[in-house]
């Protein structure tokens, strides 16, 4: 493995600025874009920061092996990979625990917003890769997988928003909420959740966290993420018309 | 798979304040820890909450650091549904579910700093302990993840290191502890309904929305999981850390 | 790998003594219980010495894959597994060879004592876990597989009782066949049998032996290992009334 | 799979010297390169031909020379047919079409030493620079063959050797170049009916009776695969070569 | 692995006269024999040089798995395979990439000529098994699984013929074009062409090339291979008739 | 699989003391063993044993000892059921007849102590050789156990020493043979009714209710290995060995 050449930095933020300049509610510039696979029957990409995933749904379409249909609804079956080169040292091919685990809460937290019982024994399967990795991976690619499932005209109770939030430590040690970690946060802070909304349905669809938080900096870090998740809620429905709006597609 | 029947049954029973097997929402199922049950094992325990029965052991092992942490130890944790506890659970590799539990419980302890990491180390840069951690349901009647916190635990509480003697690893007398700096446990919910009941049954989980794990670590939230197809509401998760926060207080008096 | 600390002992028995102090007929000191794994339809704790194993019984139950189906009886089909931690270096998780070929012949064993043609295209399945190993593993994982399915209420010819037998050296390199191995015995001694009858039928239903023995020592060592199953299908059998004996279960 | 209606119309087309898509028979779909397009890579390129879109990626790593090239690195390729690229790939192990991929292009590259692995020795028998380049298609319309061995090489050619510093690799502030010697490129050509038609579309594949892949550098032939259950006319292999020392001129422009 | 004590040679060809004194155009002496597997539905034992192979065809016959089945045609399959100690470094057991490859290019040159539209829905099975390996074992196996097909008296339009052909350089570095490569040629030569061709049909079923190699010397090289494939083409009628010349089978 | 008609056919002859092959109970099929079959094996042989016919080789590799022997070389053996070999054999990993078959045959060599691992050191507890014997059947019609061992002790007899020059294994001018302290062979028997019969081809064993393989090395019992859904009566089993050392003096001859 390479050699990490950045040692535990002094600070993640200091007078309320974060190390990329960005305030602690302040996601990173992000840049959404359904229709990228055309192959797929929806698909989107997102670029968050450095990090950037596409996402690409097939179906509903039958579902193979046969022994996991279920008669009463579609079943939604994220395959969540990283390129082999996206990330500082090579991912061996295949998925690791990691992502086995992943793709199984990101197929939990989309189940809920797909109206699933309109195919039933079919698959909706949803692929999300991961071109570039710098922190915050699996909730960029909820966003791309929300977006994709859109854009291939599934029918959904509402959109996905997610991002993550934690801890930042300042120079005197002390720990602020931030939203939409990069990769020196995700490191070295105190605290990693990834989080997802349904915002119109007001329910949270996906929840991790490892990391050292009180109940207090938790429930300050969430408000924070669902402001932020306004703004992404928008981009997401910005960037599912924007194919329509140029007249295009 | 249970009849709908039944699955009514428990949905009603919450709906109304109480459980099929007569538990309030907040009530845990009995508990039982019984530690240094595998004398092959550094550190063993068996945990029963309620029907679920689960065994952790822990081996010491040699092994490399990570370069980016080359003079700390190394703890891993796997688990396996093995198919004598279910009826449903089948041989082979480890599914989805298996690999979700074990890494749910090696976060809650990794993150809790449970292993004090830096005490593993024989030579930095080249070799280090690595502990490995395996946690094995005996019968599983829900909640595997608070009986393998628990487990995990007891067993890493009373594990002793081997000897390090002429480049190779000798188990005979061991006296020195395993070095752990914190206690953590956790505590798992299950939405049925708008109720969130603690310590779910294998039955509950089946007809609950969601799964909800917090792990605790002297009063502060080391680690959260949801499981699930449905979701969680934003004040289901704020009762369920004040609950979690006081069921951790009685869970960690089983590890002593 | 760990150092063995136990380089070869002088001797493994010493005027009819061996290192434990049993004599060479007499068997370690075993316990055997029912129903403790509540969720199979039977079940079995065995331990004999150091050695503890558990067996669980599901089945007869449907068959998966189809293709293995057998139209004109049941499939029993035995997986025997160790924990990482029942041995002194860590087992890797997933079956080796060892184990798929133990599984075998205990599914061979158990499958004429199973009056299998009563479930057509069924499964029995049976799970021998080893939780602590220390030398006949295999046996023990027999004799709680025959009272797991005895549990389960699973018809059967017979119970199958299952012991090891070998040979010991003395003091001056002279062998003597001694029962029911343990550790040292296993590692060192001069031969190793596993061995299993059906006491009623009078039948051998496993029989592997590694070593070097002539008939005769091993016509010997098989009286002895008779004689002993004697009292060990008594304890089964006691083993298996006991939970009605206390009214309970 | 394509409705035989569909395929009539294709192999029509071709018959009257012309394709579905209004190509000639000689006729490259547009392409397009673009590199850099992953920091955290050595290399990296996208390529889009037409429809088919790959992305390709090398990290250089440090491994062992094979005894008896003790002074020499070491190229790996690998292609992953992923899901995401086309309706009837896959998720699983890489099967027998994405190995025949990745071999020819290895082959390609590696036959025409397009790097100098001579340069990639760090310890003669002990240590030298692995390059590790993958390809993945991001979406598969047919010739992943020539738009992956472009998409390798305009990886290869814009990658940056990591240090080797304290027995450890340093990935910051590239500045070497990986050293590559020469260029390929590979030009594919599917048989419908008597006529070779030049990259062939995913549906052109599907009604073709077999498929050329014919690798070229400085004029020379470096590698040659057939493919598909039909066969070749001899005058059709060295019709081959001479379009395809043709389009190799085109393509190269495309590697400055 | 081994060393190769074998450094690059100073020429593989000199004066019109290859290593082991072949000619440029010459193959070496070839064995074929058929019916080498009893229990097969055919077989043959092809040797080149040190090159020894087996082919054994079992179909048509049912296809597993059943999402495989071609409903208006046979599907054949070919599993190359090299014992592990057919080479110089032991093989490890299971296919390798190289392995795959080539089962993958021979089942295509094979299905070009096997009459597969007369038995849909069937697996025709052919199993190359590399016994001794010294270059050109592909083309060896094609030969070998060709006659194990006629053998098998599965219905073709022609047989396979195959063999490699090459650049050899002389001592002054010139190449030259031979055929038929043995290892020191196929290790140090400056092109490898594995072909196969069906004599009758004048068609080509098997080209793969590593090297460089002008059009020219390509066609140079096809030209002296077209030619020994008829001496090979013959070998093959001949060794397919002999059973039934003795009067035996 | 065979038809009822067959099965009662080889019933009905061993029942009246005879085959359907027209051997008796106690008769062996012919046996042909030939050394030095694959030059680039250290050692090789193919063994017919009636219509059964298997090929084994050797390969010598570097590898490290076991750490509680650590003066020693290692044996491996490994058996594939080839699909070749027989119509029911399939490709793909070894299933537990395969692994069966290979540790019956590993356990009666190596229990045997035919090979002298104490020669087999290089450099005590870093460096030893380790022999790779591998097992394929040719052509399968019963009887697999005994062809193994046979093949297996040809292949070692014939086997010869690689050098180790410069930390290199260089398998040239091979002179020195494999160290071979013993000579083991097996004798396999099928229960079919109340008989023993000896060298089972393939349909009496699949009619057969058990097989009894016996290892027998200078008169004594090294390995036993009882296989098959039924049983064996104790005075079986006892006329077994006495027919097993008979039978040893014989195929003991095949191996000079």
């Amino acid at each position: 493995m390479s050699k990490m050449s950045d040692d535990k930095p002094k600070f993640l933020i200091k007078s309320g600025k974060r190390l990329d300049g960005r305030k602690p509610d302040e996601v990173r510039p992000m840049e959404m874009t359904v229709g990228v696979i055309p192959n797929a029957d929806g698909s989107a990409m997102v670029v968050c920061g450095k990090t950037k995933v596409i996402a690409a749904v097939y179906g509903p379409r039958e579902l193979h092996p046969r022994h996991q249909v279920l008669n009463h609804k579609a079943r939604v079956r994220v395959k969540y990979n990283m390129l082999s080169f996206s990330v500082e040292d090579r991912k061996r091919p295949g998925p690791g625990r990691r992502e086995v685990e992943i793709s199984k809460v990101l197929s939990e937290a989309l189940e809920r917003v797909v109206l699933t019982d309109r195919f039933p024994m079919c698959a909706i399967d949803v692929f999300v890769t991961v071109i570039q990795a710098d922190a915050s991976t699996r909730v960029a690619g909820l966003n791309a997988a929300s977006m994709a499932l859109a854009d291939a005209g599934v029918p959904m109770r509402d959109l996905v928003v997610s991002l993550s939030f934690g801890k930042s430590y300042d120079e005197k040690g002390a720990g602020h909420m931030v939203v939409d970690l990069e990769k020196e946060e995700d490191n070295w802070g105190m605290g990693d959740v990834a989080y997802a909304v349904a915002p119109a349905l007001n329910e949270i669809l996906l929840l991790q966290m490892d990391g050292d938080l009180t109940p207090e900096e938790f429930a300050k870090g969430r408000q924070m993420a669902d402001e932020a998740a306004k703004a992404i809620y928008d981009m997401q429905k910005q960037a599912l018309k924007a194919p329509y709006q140029e007249g295009s597609k | 798979m249970i009849s709908n029947l039944e699955a009514k049954r428990i949905r009603d029973a919450v709906a109304s304040g109480t459980r099929t097997d007569g538990r309030g929402i907040d009530d845990f199922r009995p508990i039982k820890v019984e530690t240094g049950v595998v004398a092959k094992a550094e550190g063993s325990a068996t945990v029963s909450i309620g029907g679920t029965s689960v065994i952790a052991g822990i081996k010491m092992n040699l092994g490399t650091p990570f370069p980016d942490r080359p003079s700390e130890g190394v703890l891993m944790t796997g688990a396996e549904l093995s198919p004598m506890a279910h009826n449903e659970f089948e041989a082979g590799p480890p599914r989805e579910d298996a690999i979700e539990l074990a890494r749910v419980i090696d976060r809650s302890i990794r993150e809790a700093g449970v292993m004090d990491v830096s005490k593993l180390c024989i030579t930095e840069g080249e070799k280090v302990w690595m502990a490995n951690l395996d946690i094995y349901p005996l019968n599983a009647d829900g909640n595997l993840f608070d009986a393998g916190v628990l487990a995990g635990m007891a067993a890493l509480n009373t594990a002793k290191m081997p000897e390090y003697v002429d480049e190779q690893v000798v188990r005979e007398n061991l006296k020195k502890q395993v070095p752990v700096a914190h206690q953590v446990v956790s505590v798992t919910f299950a939405r049925i309904g708008d109720a969130l009941v603690v310590d779910p049954t294998r039955d509950e989980l089946e007809v609950s929305e969601a799964r909800l794990t917090v792990g605790v670590c002297e009063g502060k939230l080391v680690a959260l999981q949801k499981g699930g197809d449905g979701s969680l509401k934003p004040e289901m998760v704020e009762d369920a850390f004040k609950r979690a926060l006081k069921h951790s207080q009685k869970l960690l008096k089983h590890l002593k």
